[in-house]
């Protein structure tokens, strides 16, 4: 199993992340020594992503100026590889990648990105939406709005 | 972020709207020789973090949760000398 | 409702073709004359995706050479638009792409790529997984599995 | 592919398991005047798309499917002249 949890202190790009994290798997895959290699160490046949984003009003309709997550810097990295590791074992993952904004985002940039590979798109798309569903709800992340020098802090999750 | 810790002594961290509230996000407790080991409950109460109500006025916050050295713990588990205790408000990530 | 769909008759990189619809749907918000723009004109706060590549083995466990795709020229592109729209008026989804590869196909390389974004996670999720079920179902493709020189159709999908 | 259709005719095609076992990919069938518009059903029994068994002998496959002008139709549909009918086996797209 292939895990890369990482936090963005500054803006990042998803799908360039997706493509580092595609050359990482290829790399890995080239240096495996078995031949013919095993299924589970071919490239995935099936990968679920997710991508969310900083919206642009909140849930009462007012324009966002910015949202601020606050971490917990070492466990919610922990966490977050804890909630990862489980998942793809409940699930037989073969890969999965976390990448999570943090600090002050504005709107329309990328808060969090979940990818994960699975042999079937069943296990890839469950595995995917767990793995988000357990971050919002288990990882240690704080969410505050800002309109001009507002603040307010998210207690909970939009909903599904 | 205050230095090593104290022989002794325990850290306690407050995140986001708690740390607001109360006005500081870190300090360090004492432990008193010979008395039983606080709990997370305990020293929500003797910091005062649910505002100025005393323990018998009133329930802990029901979406309250703890970290024990950067793990999940429950509200009642004796902290050792040396721990991190964190008071975590309500989640919100992804 | 953005939406595209691609056929490709050659191998196609699934990230590449991310980034550029990403580049289309933020060069039609720029265009778009209304400000503030509309919710349903603003980036969308949640994408799900969802790649499926060639598999290396096939059901039976034998080591595949290659796998063929057969399409029907005009119903099948006419087809994949009609289920792409039925499913984002049944979600409220703000874009869908879909790209599928024909042709003969090696292991590893892409099959489908299906990309849609939404204002929440949940409509994102079920519409991509939901599109991607009335692909397999409902758009007129046929698989042939080949090793060597021997070539097998299929009939049906592999299990969720 | 063959040509524009001539007057009075429909297109037939078939893909994939199906074209390989009837060993052609397309023909054009000439609608007799006066007589009742043939269905997707009679034209599977006329072409012997099943083999040489005759309609009294034998049930459509469950599974087949068949489009016209390409869009899904049924098998019962009377076709017109002009029409393009396609006979699909089991889809196995995505």
């Amino acid at each position: 199993m292939a895990l890369r949890v990482r936090l963005h202190h500054d803006a990042f790009d998803p799908l360039a992340a997706l493509a580092a994290w595609q050359r990482h798997l290829e790399l890995e895959l080239e240096l495996d020594p078995s031949s013919p290699p095993e299924p589970s160490r071919q490239r995935a046949a099936a990968e679920a992503h997710f991508i969310g984003r900083v919206r642009g009003i909140n849930a009462a309709g007012e324009p966002l100026d910015a949202l601020e997550l606050e971490h917990y810097p070492g466990m919610t990295e922990a966490q977050i590889e804890h909630l990862a590791a489980a998942v793809s074992a409940r699930h037989g993952l073969i890969h999965a990648l976390v990448e999570h904004r943090v600090g002050r985002a504005l709107p329309g940039e990328a808060l969090v990105l979940v990818a994960v590979g699975a042999d079937r798109r069943g296990p890839a798309q469950r595995g995917c939406q767990e793995l988000l569903e357990a971050l919002k709800h288990e990882a240690p992340f704080w969410k505050r709005e800002w309109i001009g020098s507002s603040g307010r802090w998210i207690e909970g999750n939009t909903p599904l | 972020m205050t230095g090593p810790l104290q022989h002794g002594q325990i850290r306690v961290r407050l995140f986001a709207a708690l740390r607001e509230r109360a006005g500081w996000s870190e300090r360090s407790i004492a432990l008193t020789p010979g008395q039983p080991h606080p709990t997370a409950s305990d020293l929500w109460w003797q910091l005062e973090l649910g505002g100025t109500a005393a323990k018998d006025d009133g329930a802990l916050p029901a979406s309250l949760r703890v970290a024990i050295n950067q793990a999940f713990a429950s509200l009642d588990q004796p902290l050792q000398a040396g721990d991190e205790l964190a008071f975590l408000p309500p989640i919100s990530g992804g």
